[in-house]
């Protein structure tokens, strides 16, 4: 019989709160949702990436123009961001103002670091002669990266935007969860670069 | 039941109307399963469309092993979903009629039953696992490519199929010596094949994907440009089996025809022979003749002729690939030994003998075949329609305001401004092309 | 709309208007009028523009499919040229699938979804509003193409390099790619939407397995949407970057393999096939039990086989690729998993009957639909386990016998589930019955109609005649009972009686509209919460959220079981209007919905701005780029409730706790 | 899917969601020594031989989910979170593996 084959699980239902079937927060729900929505997005282009990685002009593949350490450099400064990350969560969830909005800052920052890392990166590919049209590899490698690389800005953006409305004291609703939401996005993206380092840069053609 | 080769010797006037045949016509090739007949009798309509049809297409009238191998797995599977389809239709409108409202109280608020669900997944689960054996062990055999008795290159491109007959290591062309000098054989839009022989294609494209077809012969193959795909025919008898590409692949997709032509080893011999015959300039003075020149200055720059020269005795070599965006057009060196041009989309001869030819009982057909088009065959109407404005026949993009994105190549034959006299001398001269 | 303080039973609140302003922006307030649709965050208003635009779409689609048919009813048809012909029958499919079946899907969840799991609204009510203007302005934008020089002309699926530039210079397929990349945004934040209502707002009472099950198959299909949309974002940015910025992913003299779109396309599209049925399912099996007076029998069961068949509906995307050269490996392991699927389909089917077996049943319009149903998808299903055999598909794959599989899945499925649920729900959502006779009238033309029309197709699939093929010749029609001349014309007819069932739905709409009878409140006896408030429902859809004790509450909450142990004995012992008035006697004190508000509408419309800037003119990305960060940053600033200040005269209080929790 | 874990949640986090964050620092210095190893392997390529591959997208797949389970809390949050996020990625792994599987299959 249906009716009793789950255990009932919905939560005492209060009048005025919050309260969710099964209490958990929508907004974090959502975010839970977009990112796995998220995880087929990348793999889509990691594919794309993983089937084209070896169709390159002559002496334009990835062995010629990597620069291993300095991306290795810029792969530790978006680690060393999720670290950030997490102090400001958990300085959030401390309801320290101050220092949450000193961890977004210095995650922001490093992620534009990072962001200025890949425009060089991208620009001294270029001079090589790594357009983004020279072969299929530098097209799905520019696509890749490139999807990635406007994922950190966005998230750059909305770590400046919350910082602004901490300031401005202008979130509705609970602080400490707009800052939660907003890191569960940026380690998203730290994961992702997490794979793209090593399948994309370590892995020799 | 399905139509049969083996005709009457006499070419009948009215076709033969097999279908309406009260027995079935003898049939030399196959001991096709009695429960064919059973199919029938269930009356499922997918087993109805194995009757009697002279569709050319027909899917379920095989002529050769590959095709007969993919028949015998599908008609029961047709069965089967059929006899399934039959008895939820039959407990569908049990239940309409037997549980109508005609007031009885309110039933029993059952949530259900678990032995008839799972009954009712096992049932479909062991069909199901029935099927899939079979099924493997199919695609596995139809994949199986080795072996060859002969190798055709096929080359899909918009719209029309070339076919390539190269020379292998011991001088022989598609397992058979040429009396004279070997050379390749390139033709277009009828594939001409040994009669029960393993003959394997190696298909690509040289613009967008097509898909080779004979259905009486095989299933379809993709020909993907960038990709060599084989794929194997067969045939038991002579005769011709038409075919059709079943991949959209633009325009005149509808339009890209072709067919596959079995002759037995003395007339595939003379096939050859005939192919590779040495060019032979029209006599001087004629029409022909004429013809000639005008072709070396309107048309020999797409199309080829092997052996052709020019007013300088120096040998013509045309350079499609400047012109046509997918980089060829139809060698014409032959042309008239096949009986459709353009993709296989019109007749190079008449009505008639088309329907002779189609008709021709096994032993007749491949001298009539053989015969290719002569002055009194010839379909001359569609053929100067052709040559008057190939576009305006056959949707194809030639016009040169918008050939920008192509960099001024068209995707097919182009309106040339030919006047009649040049069609007419022309032709004089296509028709000696044999 | 406005906060409402005790509602009054059965009214709607008096109509605020807007005096004090907000800003440059004053909050948009009103409740009636062309603005509370524009700016609307409610589910029911936006359920039903949903539905508006898809049966409009639904027009448009047939439409084309007739000019299709018209086509090719004789050898040689001259209505369409070559080019036109292949622009409709890429439009008809892209139409009646993006735009008529999914939205329409959408339009029925998100007007049933919170009624029947007894929420006041969806989780993210202005992510909603979002969600449909971002289908309205896709679906608009795509058809413009007809008009800025030519329509998509690659056939649905878009096969590479056929989409590429050289092959298709126009701008068509540009439109269609950045059409349905806005169109996915819709139904990507709609699928987020909807799984945070069903999974968190579900009234007290409610577990999973208590949920009706048109709500379940809705939950299966938004994990669908949201994982497959994704993939086809990838494609069509590869897509868009290979015709608009030279890149050469399908370009084969650069190295690329064409199957690359394949492969992205049908992962995404069979589970797209999926989407477009289970949203069926789920209406049948409400309908059925409801007009059989039974529980929809093994309703566990109904709901894991969705859940299967969505499951294993992510692998089998390569039996649309059997003739493609994937290998026979490849082919091997896709044709049983194919076979697989139709267990999951057949539990669905046997339940179905089960549920009948045995019951009361009455012959309403949505029920002869339901049944139709039934048997058509029945007749489509089974010619999909024969492709399923690949050696076999390699026969009648890109044939008709293809065309006849899927029409009798999709319209003996998708449109007949829809058909059901538009007389079924229709009272509840306008408070007119349709006409039931009209309703038989519709129903059968439309069966006849379908089955002369997708009938033959079978037959003239397995003679040979190739898919998408703008003419066809006689010289391969051959002769006897199975010529292709004979039955190309029976499924032209056969098209124009199906256009004319379609059309007597819409006649059937005019003509009650302008009756003044109204519906009783529950027409059906029906068995799930959306029946427990007035139709249509307030905006606030019920007084007091219901307490759930069991699967089809309101049922149980008619009749009482007099029967003892195993014997049940079913008396009715109240009638809905009973059940409601003791609702609207107890409704809540404070109940406060959220406002409706300008960004969505405006975020929204700034996409298909950004897309035609890049087909005609870059300059208009920053356009629409400058709006959207405007409206996003409007929006993220803007509270859920409208303040007390924005209404005349000020509204008390208006910046309370919310009741649902709504964060848009 | 079952919602039975929501009872628990308060309490569940109440116990470990507290990592000092000292502890998140250490966690992202061994991350980092880890990306270290990483790069100093693919120097090392020919010596490693079969060991290589394995080795690294091992070392990968630590990385990945020391971030998921512990910077994401994914460890100590509620199982529908991770149901919700584990589902696309195992989906995505599994289908597009699948596909590029395909391709080397390619062949008659
Ligand atoms: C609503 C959409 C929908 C649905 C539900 C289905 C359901 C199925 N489809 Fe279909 N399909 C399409 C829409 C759909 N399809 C479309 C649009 C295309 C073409 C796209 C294009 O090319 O443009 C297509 C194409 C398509 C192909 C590719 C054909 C080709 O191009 O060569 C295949 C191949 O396997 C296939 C198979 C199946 C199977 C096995 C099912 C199964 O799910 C069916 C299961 C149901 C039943 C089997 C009936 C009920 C079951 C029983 C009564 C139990 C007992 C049964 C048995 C034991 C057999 N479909
Ligand atoms: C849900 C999806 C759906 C639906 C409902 C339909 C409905 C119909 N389809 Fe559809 N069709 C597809 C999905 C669908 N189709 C797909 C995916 C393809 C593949 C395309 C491709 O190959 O790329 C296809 C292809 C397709 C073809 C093959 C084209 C080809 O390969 O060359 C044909 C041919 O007959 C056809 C016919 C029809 C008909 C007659 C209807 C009828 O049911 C339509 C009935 C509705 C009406 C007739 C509307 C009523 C309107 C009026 C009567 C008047 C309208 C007037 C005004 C607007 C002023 N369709
Ligand atoms: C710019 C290139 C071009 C020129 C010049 C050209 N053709 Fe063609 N021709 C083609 C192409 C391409 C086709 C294949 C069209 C198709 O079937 O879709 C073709 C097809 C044909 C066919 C059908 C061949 C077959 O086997 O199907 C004939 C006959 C033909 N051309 C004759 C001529 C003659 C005669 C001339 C000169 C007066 C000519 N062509 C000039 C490109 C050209
Ligand atoms: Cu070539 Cu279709
Ligand atoms: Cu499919």
């Amino acid at each position: 019989m249906a009716d009793t084959a789950v255990h009932d699980a919905v939560a005492e239902h209060d009048d005025h709160g919050h309260a969710t079937s099964t209490g958990l927060s929508n907004n974090k729900l959502a975010m839970w949702l977009f990112l796995g929505s998220e995880c087929l997005l990348f793999g889509g282009l990691i594919s794309t990436y993983m089937l084209y990685r070896g169709r390159h002009t002559a002496n334009l593949g990835p062995d010629q123009v990597w620069d291993i350490p300095f991306t290795s450099a810029s792969s530790f400064v978006l680690l060393m961001s999720s670290l950030t990350m997490v102090l400001a969560v958990t300085a959030a969830k401390r309801k320290d103002d101050r220092n949450t909005n000193l961890w977004l800052t210095v995650t922001a920052i490093l992620g534009s670091l990072f962001v200025a890392g890949q425009v060089y990166e991208f620009t001294s590919f270029y001079r090589e002669g790594l357009g983004y049209t020279t072969s299929l590899f530098s097209s799905s490698f520019y696509t890749l990266t490139g999807f990635h690389g406007v994922h950190v800005s966005i998230g750059v953006i909305m770590l400046l935007a919350t910082v602004g409305m901490i300031l401005k004291n202008r979130i509705p609703g609970d602080k400490a969860e707009v800052v939660e939401l907003v890191g569960l996005y940026w380690h998203f993206v730290d994961i992702v670069w997490i794979l793209i380092f090593t399948l994309v840069y370590l892995i020799p053609a | 039941m399905s139509r049969s080769v083996t005709q009457p010797e006499k070419v009948q006037p009215e076709k033969v109307r097999t279908d309406l045949m009260p027995i079935e016509p003898p049939d030399t090739r196959s001991n096709r399963p009695r429960l064919r007949t059973a199919a029938v009798g269930i009356g499922a309509s997918f087993a109805l469309a194995s009757c009697a049809s002279n569709a050319p297409q027909d899917t379920w009238a095989p002529e050769g092993k590959y095709a007969q191998d993919i028949h015998n797995l599908q008609w029961p599977i047709f069965l089967i979903a059929g006899i399934v389809g039959v008895i939820v239709f039959a407990v569908i409108a049990f239940v309409v009629v037997k549980f109508k409202d005609r007031g009885q109280p309110i039933p029993e608020q059952s949530h259900g039953n678990a032995l008839v669900e799972y009954v009712f997944i096992a049932i479909p689960a062991l069909l199901l696992a029935g099927i899939a054996v079979p099924t493997v062990a199919t695609v596995i055999s139809l994949s199986d490519t080795d072996n060859a008795d002969c190798v055709v290159n096929v080359t899909g491109q918009q719209w029309w199929w070339e076919f390539d007959y190269p020379v292998d290591a011991d001088g022989n062309i598609c397992g058979f010596a040429p009396t004279g000098e070997a050379a390749p054989i390139i033709t277009s839009g009828q594939m001409v094949i040994p009669v029960d022989a393993k003959v394997v294609i190696r298909g690509t494209s040289r613009d967008v994907i097509h898909s080779f077809w004979v259905p009486k012969l095989n299933g379809k193959r993709d020909m993907v440009p960038g990709r060599v795909h084989t794929w194997n025919f067969h045939a038991n008898q002579p005769g011709i089996f038409a075919g059709q590409c079943a991949e959209f692949c633009g325009l005149s997709h509808a339009n890209m025809r072709m067919e596959i032509v079995a002759l037995d080893d003395a007339d595939f011999q003379s096939w050859i022979d005939n192919q590779l015959e040495p060019y032979q300039s029209p006599e001087q003075g004629t029409l022909a003749a004429k013809g000639e020149q005008t072709f070396v200055s309107q048309c020999s720059r797409c199309h080829q002729v092997d052996g052709l020269t020019n007013a300088d005795g120096e040998l013509v070599v045309a350079s499609p690939e400047q012109f046509v965006w997918s980089g060829a057009a139809p060698n014409l060196t032959n042309l008239m030994t096949r009986n459709t041009f353009a993709g296989g989309s019109w007749d190079l001869i008449t009505e008639d003998r088309r329907q002779q030819v189609w008709e021709a009982s096994s032993q007749r057909f491949g001298a009539l075949y053989l015969e290719g088009v002569t002055e009194g065959t010839l379909n001359e109407i569609d053929l100067k329609e052709w040559l008057r404005d190939a576009p305006s026949k056959k949707p194809m993009y030639t016009d040169p305001a918008n050939l920008e994105s192509t960099n001024g190549k068209t995707r097919g034959m182009p309106y040339l401004a030919l006047s009649e006299d040049q069609i007419n001398e022309l032709v004089a001269y296509l028709i000696e092309r044999k | 709309m406005a906060p409402i303080e005790k509602p009054a039973p059965a009214t709607t609140p008096a109509v605020a208007t807007p005096s004090s302003s907000y800003g440059v922006f004053r909050r948009p307030v009103e409740s009636t009028g062309w603005k509370s649709w524009l700016f609307t965050i409610d589910h029911k208003k936006i359920g039903i523009m949903y539905g508006a635009v898809a049966l409009f779409f639904f027009l448009v689609g047939g439409f084309e499919a007739l000019l299709i048919r018209l086509q090719l009813a004789g050898p040689n048809g001259t209505i369409l040229s070559a080019d036109k012909y292949n622009q409709m029958f890429t439009m008809h499919a892209t139409t009646m699938v993006f735009l008529f079946v999914m939205p329409m899907a959408a339009a029925f969840a998100n007007y049933f979804v919170p009624l029947q799991i007894g929420a006041r609204d969806v989780a993210f009510p202005r992510i909603n509003a979002f969600g449909f203007w971002c289908f309205l302005g896709g679906g608009l934008f795509l058809n413009t193409s007809w008009l800025l020089g030519g329509a998509a002309d690659g056939g649905w699926f878009m096969y590479a390099p056929n989409s590429s530039i050289p092959f298709s210079p126009t701008n068509g397929i540009d439109f269609w790619g950045l059409g349905l990349q806005i169109t996915g945004i819709a139904s990507l934040t709609g699928a987020i939407n909807l799984i945070v209502t069903v999974i968190n707002m579900r009234a007290p009472g409610m577990s999973l397995m208590k949920m009706p099950i048109f709500t379940w198959m809705i939950l299966v299909v938004q994990f669908l949407l949201l994982f497959a949309i994704p993939v086809i974002t990838v494609a069509l940015f590869l897509l868009m970057f290979q015709r608009n910025f030279d890149a050469t992913f399908f370009t084969v003299e650069a190295g690329a393999d064409p199957l690359l779109w394949q492969h992205l396309f049908w992962i995404f599209g069979h589970p797209e096939v999926y989407i477009l049925i289970l949203p069926a399912f789920g209406i049948v099996s409400e309908v059925l039990p409801v007009f059989s007076k039974k529980p929809l029998f093994g309703y566990p069961l109904v709901v894991f086989s969705g859940c299967a068949i969505g499951f294993v509906g992510w692998g089998v995307w390569a039996h649309h690729m059997f003739a493609s050269g994937i290998g026979p490996i490849s082919v091997a392991v896709f044709s049983v998993s194919t076979m697989a699927i139709a267990i999951p389909t057949g539990v669905k089917i046997v339940n179905w009957t089960m549920t009948l077996w045995g019951g009361k049943l009455t012959y309403t319009t949505a029920m002869m639909f339901s049944i139709g149903l039934i048997v058509e998808f029945t007749i489509g299903g089974l010619s999909g386990v024969t492709h399923a055999v690949a050696p076999s598909d390699t026969q009648q794959t890109d044939t008709y016998y293809i065309v006849a599989h899927f029409h009798y899945v999709l319209f003996g499925g998708a449109i007949m589930g829809i058909f059901s649920g538009l007389y079924y729900w229709w009272p509840k959502m306008f408070g007119k019955l349709l006409s039931e006779k009209l309703g038989k009238w519709n129903f059968w033309t439309m069966i006849v109609g379908m089955n002369l029309t997708f009938g033959p197709m079978h037959i003239i699939g397995l003679q040979g005649q190739p898919r998408r093929m703008y003419v066809w010749t006689e010289a391969r029609a051959g002769e006897g009972f199975f010529n292709l001349g004979f039955w190309n014309l029976v499924s032209s007819i056969g098209a124009f009686i199906l256009g004319a069932g379609v059309l007597l739905f819409f006649i059937n709409v005019l003509i009650t509209s302008r009756r003044p009878e109204r519906a009783p409140l529950d027409p059906w006896d029906a068995r799930s919460l959306e029946w427990m408030t007035t139709s249509p429902p307030k905006e606030h859809n019920f007084d007091v959220i219901p307490t759930v004790g069991h699967l089809d509450e309101f049922f149980h909450r008619k009749y009482e079981d007099r029967g003892e142990g195993d014997h049940h004995d079913f008396h009715q012992v109240a009638t809905a209007e009973a059940i409601l008035a003791e609702q609207e006697a107890n409704a809540e004190a404070h109940i406060h919905m959220p406002s409706p508000s300008y960004w969505p509408i405006l975020l929204a419309f700034s996409l298909p701005v950004m897309a035609y800037g890049i087909i005609f003119n870059l300059l208009l990305i920053p356009v629409g780029a400058a709006i959207a960060l405007g409206s996003m940053f409007g929006w993220s600033l803007e509270p859920h409730t409208a303040s007390a200040g924005d209404y005349d005269p000020p509204a008390p209080d208006g910046s309370a706790e919310l009741e649902v929790s709504t964060h848009g | 899917m079952s919602t039975e874990t929501a009872h628990a949640t308060e309490h569940d986090e109440a116990n470990h969601d507290h990592w000092s964050d000292l502890s998140y620092v250490r966690l992202a210095l061994a991350l980092a020594l880890i990306t270290a190893i990483e790069v100093a392997i693919s120097y090392k390529v020919d010596e490693l031989g079969a060991v290589f591959l394995p080795l690294l997208l091992g070392l990968m797949l630590v990385k990945f989910f020391s971030v998921v389970l512990f910077f994401m809390h994914l460890k100590f949050d509620n199982r529908l979170f991770s149901l919700m996020f584990y589902l696309g990625l195992g989906l995505a792994v599994a289908v597009y593996a699948a596909m590029l599987f395909t391709f080397r299959f390619f062949g008659s």
